[in-house]
């Protein structure tokens, strides 16, 4: 499951801290999420960071991958924060329709660590 | 009517795959920053790049994409045509409305064409589709 | 990008406000729109406060401008509220049928600031 | 049948662009102004006037506002018509009801409906289409 998923993972305390640079294309998209899963359970993580202020796009499937990420490992018990969308993304995004709803989301990853570590456990809507 | 725009370059990229997909749209985010687009313009296009290029490979089962440069004298642009072989889209409205015969959010055609100042669909059942768009640099 | 929006945007601690009071335009709603979004990005804002009070009208196309823009800052990470909206305006927008639905609002602007202060960082609708 | 109402002044503007929008916009407001409307029509009315100067603008490829303030003999009204050239309304129900061709919220024809005393429009395609308001000042 490792294999395939390029991006690495850092644990930071109880979290893990993802920062994703690579232009995402479909299979590896769904690497990386499964990786993500599996090392949440591993690690035992609380919360999971997806820094993707390296991303100058993010299309319709790179956001359904995100928020459905946020849903899973919402399931798992451990929260999720989308940190870190440019402007232009977050643009782009809402103007297609899109609204990534129940997502939580920081300008940044210290923002995102701070909102989990002043609430853990909130659900996603 | 406008008079039709005159075309500056063109190029032709095959779509057999996803990574064909990431492929299209890199070049599209290249052309955007050679024209002057704004982030906002740039980031548009580029993202109704990949929507359609996706398209093309998974629900056309592949084909190409045809980039141009353009300029209608006062304003250069870009248009990008995806084409493909596959199935056509059978509903149109359906599809243009925001509706999806897939898993996913049928934001890709909806979508593209609020980010773009043109989207032009041809399909021809049994046998293929071609999605035009037409993005010009602001101000 | 800053070219083409006459409208200043103040900070207030990690608040940005901004008052709207020229007659918004397409073409300067969307100038209006990428620039909170960018100075928003380069200052680490958590938050936005829009005053309308002195909009005398707001049509569906400003009013979609709005909505989106909060939008955009909740997927971005910093939250937005809507302060002022004048009794007409609002009386006028219900009637035509529109509902800024996820749209955090306040009469004014201390209570917008109050309103940021107490809960940075929600979720996006 | 009640008759007909008198025109008090009659004025054209035109509407070419995004700013004629705004024009518009204010001069129909101070109408409202001048004939005492309460705040509440004097929005409504303006409101209305901007969604159809704006459809005449974007839909209609432009066209021109005709503003008069009328009288029926107890009370006294705006009379506002926006017309253009354009291609008109191909699906008039579905446009009342609230749809949109186009990426907004297709609340302008339904919703000015809704904040005036009348509505009535006149499509004739392949060309032109003319939406003429009334909102009477209240009490
Ligand atoms: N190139 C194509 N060939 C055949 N059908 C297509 C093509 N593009 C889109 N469609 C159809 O239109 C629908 C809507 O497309 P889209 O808005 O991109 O949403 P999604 O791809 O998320 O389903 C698709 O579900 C599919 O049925
Ligand atoms: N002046 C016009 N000329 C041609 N079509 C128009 C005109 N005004 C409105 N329409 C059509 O009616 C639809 C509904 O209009 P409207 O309710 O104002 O919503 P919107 O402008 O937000 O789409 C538009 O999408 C357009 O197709």
């Amino acid at each position: 499951m490792r294999s395939g998923n390029p991006i690495p993972i850092l644990r930071i305390k109880d979290t893990l801290l993802v920062t994703v640079e690579v232009d995402l294309h479909d299979r590896l998209a769904e690497a990386f999420q499964a990786d993500m899963l599996a090392t949440i359970e591993r690690q035992g993580a609380a919360g999971l960071v997806i820094d993707i202020s390296g991303l100058d796009i993010v299309d319709s499937y790179v956001a359904r991958v995100l928020a459905e990420t946020a849903r899973m490992t919402s399931l798992m018990g451990a929260e999720t924060v989308i940190v870190g969308m440019r402007p232009e993304v977050a643009a782009t995004l809402v103007r297609m329709g899109y609204t990534m709803s129940g997502v939580r989301t920081a300008l940044d990853v210290d923002a995102g660590l701070g909102l989990l570590s002043r609430g853990h456990g909130s659900s996603s809507a | 009517m406008q008079p039709a725009p005159r075309t500056l370059s063109v190029e032709r990229l095959p779509i057999r795959d996803e990574r064909d997909v990431v492929v299209v749209r890199s070049r599209v985010r290249e052309l955007a920053e050679t024209l002057g687009f704004d982030p906002f313009a740039a980031a548009a296009v580029t993202t109704a790049a990949s929507e359609l290029a996706r398209n093309a490979w998974c629900h056309g089962h592949g084909g190409h994409a045809v980039l141009e440069q353009i300029s209608d004298g006062t304003r250069k642009g870009i248009r990008a045509a995806f084409c493909d072989q596959g199935p056509g889209i059978a509903d149109m409205r359906h599809a243009l409305e925001g509706g999806s015969t897939g898993q996913s959010l049928g934001l890709g055609l909806s979508g593209s064409r609020r980010l773009v100042d043109d989207l032009a669909i041809e399909t021809a059942r049994p046998r293929g589709t071609a999605v035009t768009i037409v993005k010009w640099a602001r101000y």
